[in-house]
């Protein structure tokens, strides 16, 4: 029973591919399989598996998040302007959280109790905070960051950076409450069936309400670690960010019209796309080509997916 | 007052922003109107669409730096129609198209300028990477092609690959990483636009490579102060925008005043720190050789 | 004794729609309320109003003697007033616990939902039910609808309510399955419970009800105990008149088989399934929920592939393999679930009925002669009454049973060679059920072959010439004299028991 | 003045045109070269290209299921590349790269069709990777003798009226492509089988399986036929700019969604219609147009547009509130 659904899921398939692909890559160059190479990749994942969590949970509601990105930009401004101008980088990287949970509570409030669709909501955000990006930092782009505002994206605790505990942690403590809490399960509720959800007396503007909020939070945690990996903050830090987190997401499994998926999917899926781009420099594959075998490779493993799940429904 | 534009590849990034102080700049010695308008993001489209505004707006001159030279022939020649000044900046268009051409340093310098760089990083023997901005940014197509040409002229250096990491600096680093890893023996990696060099300079630092390898590039020099001190960066190039800027604004009204440019010799501009020489052959107005950016002389520099 | 639930002049309008006019509704603790009407009448109105689905217009609603006003769903289920809605609510990714459990979670100390305990009360309730629980881990959607809407009662029963709601509860249930429910309804009783009953199957509420209150357009046109009043007086308050006169049938000559269907299997569905179909008969399926006997009809409709199997029209072996061959075919398929397969319900009835024929109904280059469409429209409406302001009235806008109008509308209009109903009347009121009945059979005269599956007995019996009875995916009865057509028969074959009286 | 609101309420289309008119008012009165029959003419061949990548998205939208193409933009750049490689480095007859151009643009519309429509992949997947596929291509194809992806601009003179001509001040691409094309669109929709099939479709697909729709049919031919568009649009700005260059869709994608969104298409299929996304491009197009004029900088653009998304949502769904079930 459960192994029926373990086989049929999408999460196996990428976990598959992905095996195949790390075989592959082994065999192929032996700088692939090492600590270091697979520090890297996991470094490269950690902002979009930290902020795929929220995209989950809003794809799943059967909504859609375009303002990622951009939410990441502000906070990564916030953030840095707070540390130049003399903040103590604790309260600077909370500061920035913040303004990432206020902005999601932005596209929560529009979404949850004015009602108005995820997608021209977020897609007016998205614009709206790119907008205030560039004016808030002009050109003037901010390097040199306190080395203690980058502990977000360098620090070590055992030897193990920090965005790689905040993505297994995040993404571990989430897969639990999605299956063990209710609001968990009213997550799924709401993207199986709104109205029903609503008539068994949950509050479904609440749980919208938490999802956007979280996943804005979520974003703010996401940019303090990209500002700590990089430090510098750029007016288009961020830029095209949310289709890299929803294609991680949609590539995990969670069905774009709502209902399912989980976030160790969406785990999954950033980690093939990372590894994919990170194997192929390895292997120095002509970089033009890149993108039609990563392209490729999404195509096929989607596929194997769907063919497998055939006569089913 | 005479009314003229700039209108930058895209805004929002300090080497056009450091362009836009000095043209500012230059607008308030000279008693003109400055007006810096461009696109979002490095879009020729988007660049179109807004000389077509200024156009019908009206304005005296238009200077542009394209993000692709061949695509803006027609409306400047539309706007050439209308009788205002044309001319390019920064990077060229077609020569039939402008007046003149407000030229940093000639690629080919630019191009000459990194490699020897980065051939003296090296100690003229050893392996190189280059981390480019996006593949079909035509300037930095251009410089690496003749970086390749000088590199000919180095037979015990060899480059490893080519990538592309976008303008984004998160992007860089991570490439920056990965070269790294399947590179592991290059002594030099280069980071060929704003992003990408500060970039690949913190990829080497988070690597733990810094004095194994350096990082190089064409870039803006505050965003690799941090870097020199972190020892990543020894030496890059660049020149300086401020002045191509003020020189840009210098040039359209020096020409709308009904002057010609005294050719092939050095010419006193008042405001800047060189003196730039007109080419008459290419109507090419060269603010002098592209800079190379030391710990020594870093911090004169603020954009 | 005091009601513990009674509302009080009740309005409600939907727009121009005057859904419900002072609507008086009472009901005693230990009593089963029946609620009947035409569709469209209102029922389903008042109760989402009593479950706080909806808010009234005006009126008020007293429970165990004090003033209650819902705001919310949720303050209904805390007073403790729950419902089984006509139209069933399901999640469909969501497992079968998950769907009896949400809004109303197990959880341990730690604030964890226990998933230890919502699956084995789960299977208790279902148990209690006589449905073998083996699929509480499957995803909803996976579940027939009879199932699903099993499952929702047995979600309703899990509340400890002190007032529940069936709105049409047996409107997909056979006898089996309702006998079934009958008795827990009378355990609820026992306990206190006060039910109301929303049924169309008038035959089944002498068993069951205790009182009957009947609505007409909105209104409550009389309330009588339930011994002291007639089928044909409650259909005259229902209708404002008597039923028409039904037509006689008169039996085909099997002689022209025009589809046939041999050693159909499809695992998990079905197993060697073989009948034959003549030229102008009408062929019933019975069986209880979850026999396959949709699933069949869906094959033969091109929407599942088989595993094996023949399908043979009109002598020639075809390859159904899309509803559009089925269609060149001659065959027509009226779906049981009208929520999922059969309505558009965001679009206008004039849309939902024209849209299988809509390449009929073309001028040149594709484009649609919008007269003649909405004559065959409104040519529909008229004739099944749908009640509603006109034919651009959206299709979720109206009740149940005027759903299933439309729906039947949409396949007659196809004009068909083999007609296929599943559940044709489900939910529809005693008048328009005899009115669609008489519509069969006069097609059936006219030479089209016609398939009924229907989980009602009397309507099988009323209608097939034949009856083909399934249990568990497989056939296990054959009935092809009308004497032989008994539900004793019926019955035997669906729970299993051999009985097959064949022909040759 | 009831009915006026509840038409504002219910009527996207019509909510947008008034929207535009209280704009148009609004920059004539601070920008005296806006209302300027030469502005008005001028910058409509801004709205052309983008525009029918909007019509584009609009169609694949309304088909549902997730319906969305990604890579609408990465169309646009290998049409581009096959029409500036074939006539520019190769020298093949112009008219015959240009159909080559459109082709390859309905065979990448084709392509996404195929995937998502047989195959049951979800679009989004899809055409994401797809996009990564034509962008790779383009580049691929744009590689001088350099090994540098570089933009071919060597078209033969003739080749411009597509994009540079204009007849008493009305750009070609306007009144010859772009109006009569949005007419066919419209008619198709709103008019024939096609439409009703298309509607049903994005509805729900289940029911239209079961009411003999040819779901698959009308899920492919609406990714070719945005394939098809994009590579029009390839064509016209190729022409319009005289160069052709492989990243020439970059971000157009979003912006393509964005105006179909605005003009009233619904993201979960089922819901939306031509004449809306073509009052949503008109209003961007003046918006941008005025936006410039009025020397707002670039970078406040799609901030506005952003609040205009927004806040139009908001009174939508104040004035159905108010009006719309008023009879
Ligand atoms: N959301 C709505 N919008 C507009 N009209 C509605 C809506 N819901 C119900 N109605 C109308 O209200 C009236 C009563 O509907 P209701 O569903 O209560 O009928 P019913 O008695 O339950 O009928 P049935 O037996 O067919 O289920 C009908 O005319 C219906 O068309
Ligand atoms: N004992 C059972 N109880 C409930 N569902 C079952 C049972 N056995 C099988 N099923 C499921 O139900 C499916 C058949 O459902 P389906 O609705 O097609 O049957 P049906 O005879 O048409 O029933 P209905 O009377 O609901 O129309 C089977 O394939 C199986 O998954
Ligand atoms: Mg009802
Ligand atoms: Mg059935």
């Amino acid at each position: 029973m459960g192994l029926k659904r373990v086989i049929k899921s999408r999460e196996l398939t990428v976990s598959l591919v992905m095996i195949g692909l790390v075989i592959f890559f082994s065999l192929s160059s032996k700088r692939f399989f090492t600590a270091n190479n697979i520090r890297n990749i996991l470094l490269q994942v950690s902002s979009i598996g930290v902020a795929s969590i929220g995209m989950t949970m809003i794809i799943i509601t059967g909504g859609i998040d375009v303002s990622a990105g951009s939410i990441l930009g502000i906070v990564a401004v916030v953030l840095g302007k707070a540390a130049v101008g003399g903040f103590p980088a604790w309260l600077a990287i909370i500061l920035g959280i913040l303004v990432g949970l206020a902005l999601g509570s932005v596209n929560a409030s529009f979404v949850a109790l004015l009602g108005i669709p995820p997608i021209i909501v977020t897609l007016g955000m998205m614009s709206l905070l790119r907008s205030l990006t560039y004016t808030f930092l002009g050109g003037r782009w901010i390097a040199s960051l306190p080395e203690s505002i980058r502990w977000m994206g360098l620090g070590k605790i055992l030897n193990i950076p920090i965005p790689i505990w905040l993505t297994i942690i995040l993404i571990a403590y989430f897969s639990y409450f999605m299956k063990y809490k209710s609001l968990g399960r009213y997550v799924y509720a709401v993207g199986n069936n709104i109205e029903a959800t609503r008539i068994a007396g949950v509050n479904t503007k609440r749980v919208l309400f938490f999802v956007y909020a979280l996943a804005g939070l979520l974003y703010g945690v996401a940019g303090a670690i990209v500002v700590g990996r990089t430090g510098i903050v750029q007016t288009n830090t961020g830029n095209n960010f949310e289709l890299q987190v929803i294609a991680a997401t949609v590539l995990g499994g969670t069905s774009i019209l709502g209902g399912k998926g989980t976030v160790f999917g969406s785990l999954l899926g950033s980690l093939l796309i990372a590894l994919l781009s990170n194997g192929l420099i390895l292997l120095n594959v002509p970089a033009l080509t890149e993108g039609l075998i990563i392209g490729i490779l999404i195509l096929g493993s989607v596929a194997i997916d769907v063919i497998k799940n055939r006569g089913e429904e | 007052t005479y009314k003229i534009a700039f209108i930058p590849k895209l805004v929002g990034i300090p080497y056009f922003n450091a362009m836009e102080a000095g043209g500012k700049r230059a607008a308030k010695d000279l008693g003109v109107e400055f007006i810096y308008t461009g696109p979002t993001t490095d879009s020729v489209a988007k660049q179109i669409e807004i000389i077509d505004n200024l156009i019908t707006k009206g304005v005296d001159a238009i200077a542009v730096a394209p993000n692709d030279p061949a695509a803006i022939t027609p409306i400047m020649k539309k706007a050439k129609g209308k009788g205002i000044l044309t001319m390019t900046s920064d990077t060229d268009g077609a020569q039939n198209v402008r007046e003149v051409f407000v030229n940093q340093a000639r690629p080919r310098d630019i191009g000459y300028a990194v490699m020897d760089v980065v051939a003296e990083l090296m100690d003229y023997k050893g392996k190189f990477a280059i981390v480019s901005g996006g593949p079909t940014a035509w300037n930095l197509n251009t410089w690496i092609m003749y970086l390749q040409q000088r590199l000919a002229e180095y037979p015990d250096i060899e480059l490893v690959t080519i990538r592309y990491a976008g303008e984004d600096v998160q992007k860089a680093v991570d490439v920056g990483l990965s070269v790294i890893q399947a590179f592991p023996d290059i002594k030099v990696i280069v980071g060929m636009n704003s992003t990408s060099a500060p970039g690949v300079a913190e990829a080497v630092e988070l690597a733990g490579k810094v004095g194994q390898i350096w990082a190089t590039g064409i870039t803006v020099p505050s965003m690799m102060k941090e870097h020199m001190k972190k020892g990543s960066v020894k030496k890059f190039v660049l020149w300086d925008p401020e002045n191509l800027g003020y020189l840009t604004v210098w040039a359209a009204k020096y020409l709308l005043d009904g002057n010609e440019f005294p050719a092939n010799k050095p010419i006193d501009v008042p405001g800047i720190s060189t003196k730039p020489i007109y080419y008459p052959g290419t109507k090419e107005l060269v603010l002098g050789p592209p800079l190379v950016f030391t710990p020594e002389n870093i911090d004169k520099y603020n954009f | 004794m005091e009601p513990i639930l009674k509302a009080k002049k009740i309005v409600k309008n939907f727009g121009g729609v005057k859904a419900l006019r002072e609507v008086d509704f009472d009901l005693f603790a230990g009593e089963v309320h029946a609620l009947v009407g035409e569709n469209g009448a209102g029922k389903s109105t008042l109760i989402k109003i009593l479950t706080g689905v909806l808010e009234p217009d005006s009126g008020e609603i007293e429970y165990f003697g004090k003033k209650l006003v819902l705001k919310s769903p949720r303050e209904a289920h805390e007073a403790g007033i729950v419902a089984v809605y006509q139209e069933p609510l399901v999640y469909k990714h969501l497992s079968v616990v998950e769907n009896i459990f949400l809004g109303n979670e197990i959880k341990k100390k730690n604030g964890n939902v226990d998933w230890q305990r919502e699956r084995s009360i789960t299977r208790e309730l279902l148990k209690s039910l006589d449905i073998d629980p083996y699929f509480i881990d499957e995803p909803m959607g996976s579940l027939s609808t009879g199932l699903q809407q099993l499952t929702l009662i047995a979600k309703a029963l899990n509340y400890n309510a002190k007032v529940i709601i069936f709105d049409e509860p047996t409107a997909i249930l056979t006898e089996h399955e309702a006998q079934r429910l009958f008795s827990i309804i009378e355990r609820l009783k026992e306990k206190g419970v006060g039910i109301i009953y929303i049924s169309h199957r008038l035959e089944e509420l002498p068993q069951i009800a205790d009182r009957i209150t009947i609505m007409r357009d909105g209104q409550v046109m009389g309330n009588f105990d339930m011994n002291q009043v007639t089928r044909e007086k409650i259909i005259e308050l229902m209708a404002g008149h008597t039923l028409i006169e039904e037509l006689k049938r008169t039996p085909p000559e099997y002689t022209d088989v025009v589809l046939e269907v041999r050693n159909l299997s499809k695992k998990g569905m079905y197993q060697d399934i073989d009948f034959k179909l003549y030229r102008g008969e009408i062929l019933g399926f019975s069986g209880l929920v979850g026999a396959g006997r949709s699933e069949v009809m869906q094959t033969i409709f091109g929407l599942i592939k088989p595993d094996s199997g023949e399908i043979i029209i009109n002598g020639k072996k075809v390859n159904v393999k899309d509803p559009s061959i089925a269609m060149k075919l001659g065959i027509a398929y009226i779906p049981e679930d009208r929520g999922s397969q059969g309505l558009f319900k965001a679009l206008t009835i004039n849309f939902n009925v024209t849209i299988p024929i809509i390449e009929q109904l073309t001028k040149f280059l594709g484009i649609v002669d919008n007269s003649r469409e909405k004559e065959i429209a409104t040519r529909y409406l008229k004739w099944l009454q749908i009640k509603a302001p006109s034919i651009y009235t959206l299709v979720n806008n109206l009740s149940g049973g005027n759903q299933q109008k439309v729906l039947i509308a949409k396949w007659l209009a196809t004009s068909p060679k083999i007609l296929i109903l599943d559940e044709p009347t489900r939910g529809v009121d005693v008048a328009v059920k005899s009115q669609i009945h008489n519509e069969i059979l006069r097609l059936a005269d006219s030479g089209i072959s016609i398939i009924v599956v229907s989980s009602e007995l009397p309507e099988i019996i009323k209608l097939s010439d034949r009856v083909i009875v399934m249990h568990e995916g497989r056939i296990t009865g054959r009935f092809d004299k009308k004497e032989s057509i008994t539900p004793t028969n019926l019955l035997n074959a669906a729970t299993g028991a051999r009985m097959v009286y064949s022909r040759d | 003045m009831k009915k006026f609101l509840n038409l504002m309420a219910t009527n996207r289309s019509f909510f947008l045109f008034i929207f535009l008119i209280a704009m148009f008012l609004v920059f004539s009165f601070v920008i005296p070269e806006f209302s300027t029959i030469y502005n008005i003419l001028n910058m409509t061949k801004y709205g052309v290209e983008i525009g029918l990548l909007a019509f584009a998205e609009t169609l694949i939208i309304i088909s549902g299921g997730g319906g969305i193409d990604l890579s609408i933009g990465s169309i646009l750049s290998l049409s581009a590349m096959v029409i500036g490689v074939l006539a520019g480095r190769l020298g093949m007859n112009i008219v015959l790269a240009s159909i080559l151009g459109l082709i390859a643009g309905g065979l990448c519309g084709a392509v996404n069709g195929f995937f998502v429509s047989f195959l049951r992949m979800p679009p989004l997947i899809v055409t994401l990777s797809t996009m990564y596929v034509y962008d790779s291509l383009a580049l691929l194809i744009a590689v001088d003798k350099w090994g540098n992806p570089m933009p071919v601009s060597n078209f033969p003179y003739g080749y411009f009226f597509i994009g540079q001509q204009t007849y008493f001040n009305i750009p070609f691409q306007v009144i010859a492509i772009f109006i009569p094309l949005a007419l066919i669109l419209h008619f198709l929709l709103s008019k024939t089988t096609f439409g009703r099939y298309l509607f049903a479709t994005g509805n729900s697909e289940v029911v239209a399986r079961f009411s003999n729709v040819p779901v698959k049919k009308i899920k492919f031919s609406v990714y070719v036929i945005g394939g098809f568009l994009a590579g029009l649009a390839a064509l016209i700005m190729t022409s319009r700019i005289a160069s052709a260059r492989p990243d020439l869709g970059a971000g157009l994608n979003l912006q393509a969604i964005t105006i179909a969104v605005l003009g009233g298409t619904n993201i979960m299929g089922g819901e939306g219609s031509i004449l809306g996304t073509l009052m949503a491009i008109v209003v961007i197009t003046a918006l941008y147009n005025g936006l410039q004029l009025a020397g707002i900088s670039s970078i406040w653009q799609v901030g506005t547009l952003g609040i205009i998304l927004i806040g139009s949502a908001i009174a939508n769904i104040i004035l159905s509130r108010k009006y719309s079930s008023v009879e």
